[in-house]
């Protein structure tokens, strides 16, 4: 561990003292917003290629106040070779996650985040993020994040965090 | 030249072995030398650990596959004294300890390439004298409970005959092991409950999405004689409860995150949910007091437990430890001690036994901090044996 | 209430795809969302690594089963552009790149159960545009050289169709690897000698406990055509050099701890001694400067190479590090560039091509430092990737 | 790794700055002196049992510079479990090791002492303790503490060492 950083330092009493969990998030309702049921939303993709053009996104990835990381929880993987939606060569992208829900400065919108983790490394160790928000202990499977999620993968070992914009969040003001 | 004399003493060694004790035969009043001491000597330790013993487990967050489990001697005084050796637990896995077996049972993960190459779950069984593996179960590949450290991922039942081990795939059951064999008797699925908690002599509750528990009871060979679901007592979206309790005698205390607790009646074969009470005292509800932490909660042999509180609670506060440790009289219902951390406290553990310490882990440092449980006063720091994210604690049992 | 609206959310994302993008459809000013983007996306690199790209070994002292080397753009200005990716590297082990073949080799040790259990030593050839294993070779167990990372450890020969790797068991040989069918040709003894050095095309040298080197010249298949052994240059006890060079063309530039180098033609099937130079200038050898580090040397594509110096030099302080670094030209035997570092270095490593760039270990925070090799002046700190104890660095090939 | 820690920060800048190499010493010496051929030094243990007392020895066999660590590198098993001369709970000695020669200040005499390694467990982490004397590289492996020299045991994980005295050291002053 690079004992004088600071900003390891830091990251690393969040670790401690903000929950402190192994870093990966997922819900029941990943099984269903998850990577296989990606093509169930075909409209919403259509839609990307036309239209007025989209406000272009603001704040930086590999920061951990970036808006899609409200709740995710881990190493981000724009840090470890990856990028807030891509993994780091040589890992694998957990196939389910936790979802949660964020809203976009850019536009305004709640979107549906899908954490996906990359595995099959051991710990990335830079830039640990923790915000937790709506966490709960793994009897809420679909809220909990206490959880090693690299269990759909080939390697139990977790290594960072993705944040994939999957939808529109339905907004209930 | 230092250099070159080494090099000779590697012969005037084997020469001098000899010639040394012909010196001390010759002269009487020469002081002899050192005794040549005997190589291959491995400590082993007692069957029992003392009460003062601590099992420290290092999950090692940035090395999972090198997890630690340090055997900490909190009452000596030095660290040469305090350490008394560790055992590696693999991808964040979890312990128990059984005082009938004098071992501990510890779930670890493997692949064939260290973090790559095929996968293997294992319940390595550890001797306690000699901390060494005295066997192993295979467990079902990818099914064990694997997150954070708790304290009823595992559980003897059975006076120590048999071990659960909860598993999390996401689907959930119980894998139930003969440690007379070392064998297992067969998984028992609790669908939509997690976790394993006591329930009797040799049955356990698992605990629900839904706010209630699942009680599953044994027949003799281990096979289900029941399972029963209990009332709902909590809701887990609006008034969510810690799924880590203190055991005292037939009551387990399930601290919720908003601060109450709710007594569990755990001497029966299904889980009887007694009422909840407030933890923090009406004066001080204004501060928004609320349970926080990892390894959060635990109780003495005196009717106490202990729980780390926070002010100022908010959404998503509810792991991240707090600045104080408040003690209550589980029985009394009543706060008896309210002890301030020099920094801050993620996860503790209280000692057995008539005098018992308090230990808690303060995560701006990753040392354990001693207290008084009667005063509540510090003692001592004990760091620098190793730990790097020693995320929970347990006390030697 | 956030919960409860995550909850709600799980539904409303299913339900919105399609209405939002109904939305879009109806109201052409409103800003459509952001779309949907796929996952399962795993990021790849260039089969050639630019000139700035950098191996971090992190042997991880305290957790040496889970070594770590990072590959590090040092062109990139901020930490998300300068981490390129990671492979795992189990029980201090060394590594070796092949531009021709876009491979990195790793030697790697593993057991059945973490730290205990069957043991197996592996050559694990990693591609360098996935970061994953393309393949491996399972070495002869408990041989391969497992100590301090060292960049003579493996060498690529017969234009990278053959990998030598360096055995101590304490028993010292070569295994040969037939990198086309990844499969060993042989294993040769080099009784009293260790490391593998470039020898002509093909062979290679091993450095020898009686000061001089043992040359293996190599037959088309493999076989040993002829061993020889230099002359005597040096003395073990005496006079030791480093088993550490840079080699420079044909030339291997072996530092002696005295600071002496001597010269080493591997142009030929045999290793040829030239004669040593004081790489400290007259006028400042009261001060007593010596080479010293673990990467301590390495050089550039112009004929220099740059080596960590410390003053007041003593018997144990060659392997400590210093706080300069002294750039030479090779073949002008003089000193063109002193620099001072920040603080302290360990290791080094000079990248390729024609603008090198020094990087240095800085052990007093674990840090790397970046240096123009022209003006020797600071340029920046790069820290904080997951880095714990980068005990070696390669520039990329 | 404890971040704050002073002691360990020392410890971890004398990894770095002070040779920094695993932590195991041994020579061919070694392979001449070690456990298996005690025996050949009965004389010697002999004579331990009578004639005047001892001095008692000095220093603390859990401080590096306790005087029979003057070539040890590594962490001090009396720190781990285990003492100067033997292995904590668990672990397996190293058969065969680097000989290093220390004074002991008690009586003013040269020991040669054996550095057994104990492995079998990850690094012990505590007490790392680095004195290099009379170091030689690898090519010298009765001198080399490059090396990690869990080699003749059942597992390659170097855990911590001990200082053993085997012998009286010839005295050529």
């Amino acid at each position: 561990m690079n004992l004088l950083d600071k900003a390891f330092e830091r990251q690393s009493r969040q670790l401690a003292q903000r929950s402190s969990r192994r870093g990966l998030l997922k819900t029941l309702g990943g099984l269903l917003v998850g990577a296989g049921t990606i093509p169930l939303l075909p409209v919403a993709r259509a839609t990307a290629a036309d239209g007025p053009a989209r406000p272009a996104e603001q704040g930086d990835p590999a920061s951990c106040d970036y808006w899609r990381y409200c709740a995710i929880d881990g190493f981000l993987c724009s840090c470890c070779g990856g990028s807030e939606n891509t993994c780091p060569p040589g890992t694998e992208m957990s196939p389910v996650t936790w979802i949660g829900t964020c809203r976009n400065p850019a536009d305004g919108r709640n979107y549906v985040i899908s954490y996906n983790d990359c595995c099959g490394k051991s710990s990335c160790g830079a830039c640990l993020c923790q915000r937790d928000e709506g966490d709960r202990p793994p009897y809420r499977p679909d809220k909990t994040n206490d959880i090693n999620w690299c269990l759909g993968t080939s390697s139990a070992a977790y290594h960072c965090s993705t944040a994939i914009v999957v939808g529109v969040a339905f907004e209930d003001k | 030249m230092k250099i070159a004399r080494t090099g000779r003493c590697l012969l005037g060694a084997l020469a001098l072995g000899s010639v040394a004790g012909g010196v001390a035969v010759r002269a009487e009043t020469v002081p002899p030398p050192l005794p040549i001491e005997p190589t291959g000597v491995i400590e082993t330790l007692p069957a029992t650990y003392p009460p003062s013993w601590f099992l420290v487990h290092d999950a090692a967050f940035f090395h999972m596959g090198d997890g630690k489990v340090y055997i900490i001697d909190t009452a000596a005084e030095t660290l040469a004294q305090q350490v008394k050796g560790m055992v590696n637990v693999s991808m964040i896995g979890n312990i128990a300890q059984s005082a009938r077996r004098n071992e501990i049972y510890a779930t670890e993960t493997f692949h064939s390439r260290g973090n790559r190459g095929d996968r293997m779950d294992v319940l390595t069984i550890f001797e306690r004298q000699t901390l060494a593996p005295a066997g192993e179960v295979i467990l079902p590949t990818g099914k064990r409970f694997m997150g954070m450290p708790q304290r009823y991922a595992l559980l003897l039942m059975n006076d120590d005959r048999w071990l659960g081990v909860a598993n999390f795939s996401p689907a959930t059951s119980v894998t139930l092991i003969d440690l007379d064999s070392r064998k297992i008797i067969g998984e028992i699925p609790t669908p939509g409950c997690v976790l394993i908690y006591p329930a009797g002599k040799s049955g356990f509750s698992s605990l629900c999405a839904d706010g209630r528990f699942l009680s599953t009871e044994l027949a003799a060979d281990g096979s289900v004689a029941k399972q029963t679901r209990t009332d709902v007592f909590f809701n887990s979206d609006t008034s969510p409860i810690f799924e880590r309790p203190a055991v005292i005698g037939d009551t387990a205390y399930f601290p919720s995150i908003a601060g109450l607790v709710h007594p569990v009646n755990v001497g029966a074969g299904v889980a009887e949910v007694g009422e909840a009470w407030n933890l923090v005292p009406e004066a001080e509800r204004a501060e928004n007091w609320a349970p926080s932490g990892i390894g959060l909660i635990d109780r003495d042999d005196q009717g106490r437990f202990y729980i780390i509180m926070h002010p100022d609670a908010r959404d998503g506060s509810y792991q991240g430890g707090g600045p104080e440790v408040w003690v209550y009289d589980a029985a009394a219902k009543k706060r008896v001690q309210r002890i301030k951390l020099q920094a801050w406290g993620l996860t503790l553990a209280v000692s057995r036994g008539p005098d018992p310490v308090l230990m808690v882990v303060n995560p701006t440092d990753m040392s354990l901090e001693m207290y008084d449980t009667r005063s509540g006063e510090f003692i001592k720091t004990i760091s620098g044996f190793g730990q790097e994210t020693p995320l929970m604690v347990h006390g030697s049992r």
